[in-house]
């Protein structure tokens, strides 16, 4: 069996989405200790794990299972959420569906037909970075929503005092500038400097869920994949961006 | 009484539909009500080819030419080796009347005219006025292009009888009113048609009838949308439609000020420089009976466009429940309409009691129709700041 | 005479954004007891009523008068009222136009041309219910909009103690329940089990101007038309909608 | 050199904004009294001049120079201005450039490339007025959205004790009445009666910035254009529009 219950379902909503725009579908992997995923896109650039300890529930009881979910459906249906929605998730093993339930002033219940992505597992890269910036999301997401007006891509660079994003277009071009004093920055380790190319759009994509005072952890090397990141309601989400190299 | 319609192109002409073989004409003509269509393009053999296999069809040959001038002139071919024999003495004038529907042919209008009667052929000019290719675009006169009577003259879709007779030397002359349609769709294929006494028989029969009935003036309505609906009503830039005053397009000469396109005189202004200012029909005139393409009701009443598939499965049941287009426009009683569908029937009646109205076309674009008089909005300068700038 | 005064344009632009969606052109009956219109959707589907008693106006004076009114035009002059802009109504008689005025920090005068519509009254068919459920507006507007992202038709079901809203699609399904407890039923009367599937599109025009807080009375049959009734601004409104009849 | 920093980079979005709906670019007069300048939309009916006094900056810093902006790309790095972003608007003499900073919890610089439009000055006219309206920007604004729906254009009549905006339809018709009584009215001064219509597009522009709470003086005569005046955030904004004349 698996039922699990989250105070808010509007805020579960920002994950799904987040999910949805990386995503086409994802496997579930349930058991009593909680929600596990990972997936990369299509394209395999992008690589999204998702963590939800059984601690973020309300309620939480689950067997071991496996759940196929397609994102598009699940996130028009979490799209319904309303302000003070409870969300339930419940496992119809007799249907093969997840139940999405809405409970409120009263009880409407999606039945979403489950895929079968059994052995779709993903391996995540364990992968060592000397540099990490902790930073305020908002105005991480802020500063790559105008990197966006004038490139398609970004070089992030850190040094032990600075996190810079760089977007140069054909006339005009772009620098946030985040140092150590800076309102936006929590910390900023690392002690050489290191810089990176990613492309904007999975970049915008990944800060999608994020709202103001959600604070995200960013790790960067040279010419490595970006790691970030940082919690949603409860749930740990992490991503794996592969860089742009320059020749 | 037959109705007919003598000026469409087939798909060897340029801008048409890919459809237009003579199977889909007959059959498109058939479900509009028409009882004999002309062919068009009957000098073309590969259509020619074609047409032969439906000679004993309700079918006349018929084809538009364009000459040295640019204008347009329609013939009524009596027969398929008459069509063969016309091919033949317009070739050398002529490089593409092998390949195209509407062949060019370096002849003058004299020449045409000659050629054409001596092979027992009908001519007119196709749609008279209008302003790239017709004969009062480039003449004052239809005498001074051909010398001589033409059979017949085509209004073409800007214009109908009372223009044409307030012009002196068209009212002992024969009109016409033809669709010059380029793709079967009910709201081109016999959007306008004529109401002729004659006997339906095959291509040969069918010509001859139609020669004395425009002979001894036997041509008893001309059926025609209103002139208004026309692409070239009005004075207008070809470019953004913009409309003019005549004065003003003079002034302007002939560019648009806004988008700098070229302005093409409208049907109704031209007519006007013609005129001398009465309005006179001789006594074998027919009514000339206005319309508004049923399909194009349909889609006013239900705001969904003409292609769509609504309106045409509306179209359909119209059609499969009266007679033709024109029942349905001016007879059948609104009640009975009403059972098919309420709104149409509706737009019907007001259609009838002369309340729907009429935006105008011009510059190429089609007039539209709508159930609130509308102002129409001519060109009016801008006054700029320059003026003030300068005292 | 005909001028009728409201509190609130804003209010009063819901209603007419509701008729506007389910019809084209409607007939105001006015008399000195107030306003009142009953009409028919082009298809024969739908029937809305209005009913403004003479008491839900700041000021009313009128004689006997039938006021043709083109929808559109009127909703897009009534999407012009803005926050505290009181409403005028006044028909000019020598011009045949309704006069809508919103009156503020200035006077906004729209003048509406008539129709003749005269004649064109619609009879509204007495039907007998045993099922009558009141519920919150809201609640009941945001579980047809949840069925509609499932399929473009609801079967209602009520029962002595539970109304359930069905949506059927190829994959996914939903369910909404309301029993007697929830927060979003006021009362729920009837002997029976009865159950009617209707199209949903008009289910949603006929609950576009619900809002939080608006109560709605929904009565139920055996394949029977649905009658709907709600108040916005001190304007009853009544619908009636035919049954889906599956074969 | 010229670096100048303003309060609110997203009062000042309001004004660029503006600019850029009725003109393509504009060349920048600084000094150091401020900033000024000057223009005619392409087509010469409507001029623009602003004027933002030296006292409008927070910080300021000006030798003579000529600023050439494309105002479209202007126009979307104001856009990205956040809530207490403030700006700052620095000349980069050597790359020939105008560094658009918006300083919050980190600094995002945006580098826009120069136009060169010296030369291009633009003459304003001088023109006398006996009609002056001073009315609050909302209400002007508000009655020109609802002529909007009518016409494409507006007569405005002055007289001593009133102000009327008027729109005539094919069908419908609108005027808004202001009379000196009314809450929207500061003053109406002049002696006679005037009358001028204008281009509805053109004056929708030029409110396009107001907000409640501004205060808008328009200057009218017979057959003159319209002046319009009026403040954002410290920057004098001064409009002309030709009228339309009817023969
Ligand atoms: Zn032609
Ligand atoms: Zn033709
Ligand atoms: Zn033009």
């Amino acid at each position: 069996m698996f039922k699990a219950k989250l105070e808010s379902a509007k805020e579960f909503k920002k994950v799904v989405d987040t999910m949805a725009t990386l995503l086409d579908e994802i496997c579930l992997q349930v058991n009593e200790e909680g929600v596990r995923a990972a997936a990369m896109d299509p394209s395999h650039v992008a690589l999204l794990s998702l963590n939800i300890p059984r601690i973020a529930f309300e309620d939480y009881q689950a067997d071991e299972h496996e759940i196929g979910i397609e994102l598009e459906a699940f996130k028009k249906i979490m799209n319904r959420a309303k302000a003070k929605d409870k969300l339930i998730l419940e496992l119809d093993e007799e249907r093969n569906r997840l139940n999405v339930i809405f409970e409120n002033q009263g009880k409407r219940k999606f039945s979403l037909s489950l895929l079968d992505l059994s052995g779709a597992t993903t391996k995540v890269p364990e992968l060592e970075y000397h540099n990490v910036i902790t930073i305020k999301g908002d105005a991480l997401k802020e500063a790559l929503k105008d990197a966006d007006l004038i490139s398609d891509h970004v070089i992030m660079r850190a040094s032990p005092y600075e996190f810079k994003i760089e977007a140069k277009g054909d006339l005009n071009d772009f620098t946030a500038e985040f140092s150590s004093e800076d309102d936006a920055i929590i910390s900023i380790e690392g002690e050489e400097e290191v810089k990176s190319a990613f492309n904007l759009e999975y970049l915008l994509d990944m800060v999608k869920g994020v709202s103001k005072g959600d604070i995200v952890k960013l790790y960067l090397g040279n010419d490595m994949p970006l790691k970030m990141e940082y919690s949603l309601a409860g749930c740990e989400l992490m991503f794996l961006l592969a860089p742009r190299i320059e020749e | 009484m037959i109705d007919v319609d003598l000026h469409i192109h087939s798909k060897y002409s340029g801008g048409t539909s890919k459809d237009m073989n003579v199977e889909n004409i007959l059959k498109y003509s058939k479900v509009k009500g028409l009882d004999v269509v002309g062919t068009g393009d009957c000098l073309n053999p590969k259509y020619l080819e074609e047409i032969k296999e439906f000679k004993d069809r309700e079918l006349v040959l018929t084809v538009e030419v364009e000459d040295k001038d640019r204008v347009h002139h329609l013939l009524i071919v009596p027969s398929i080796s008459k069509a063969e024999e016309l091919r033949e003495s317009f070739k050398k004038y002529s490089k593409n009347i092998d390949t195209e529907g509407r062949p060019k042919i370096e002849l003058s209008g004299e020449e045409i005219f000659e050629i054409a009667k001596s092979s027992g052929s009908l001519i007119g000019p196709a749609h008279a006025f209008t302003p790239w290719t017709s004969i009062y675009k480039s003449f004052n006169s239809i005498y001074e292009c051909y010398k001589n009577k033409p059979d017949f003259v085509e209004l073409g879709l800007s214009a109908d009888t009372e223009m044409a007779d307030s012009i002196r030397e068209l009212r002992d002359i024969p009109f016409l009113t033809n669709s010059d349609a380029h793709s079967y769709y009910p709201h081109r294929l016999g959007r306008e048609f004529n109401r002729v006494e004659m006997t339906v028989g095959n291509i040969e029969e069918n010509f001859e009838e139609l020669r004395k009935a425009i002979k001894h003036n036997k041509i008893y309505a001309n059926i025609g949308v209103f002139p208004e609906l026309g692409k070239y009503h009005l004075t207008a830039c070809s470019k953004c439609y913009t409309k003019f005053k005549k004065e003003d397009a003079e002034r302007f000469n002939w560019r648009c000020p806004e988008c700098k396109g070229l302005i093409k005189k409208g049907v109704l202004d031209r007519v006007k420089e013609l005129s001398d200012g009465k309005i006179e029909h001789p006594s074998f005139r027919p009514p000339y009976i206005k319309i508004i393409p049923l399909l194009e009701i349909i889609s006013l009443s239900t705001g969904k466009g003409v292609y769509s598939k609504t309106v045409n499965t509306i179209w359909n049941k119209f059609i499969e429940n009266f007679k033709n287009e024109i029942s349905i426009l001016l007879d059948i009683e609104i009640e009975e309409l009403k059972n098919i569908n309420e709104r149409v029937a509706k737009t019907i009646e007001l259609f009838r009691k002369g309340e729907i109205y009429i935006i105008p076309g011009g510059g190429g674009k089609y007039g539209e129709i709508s159930f609130t008089p509308k102002e129409i909005n001519y060109y009016k300068e801008k006054v700029t700041l320059d003026r003030w700038l300068s005292c």
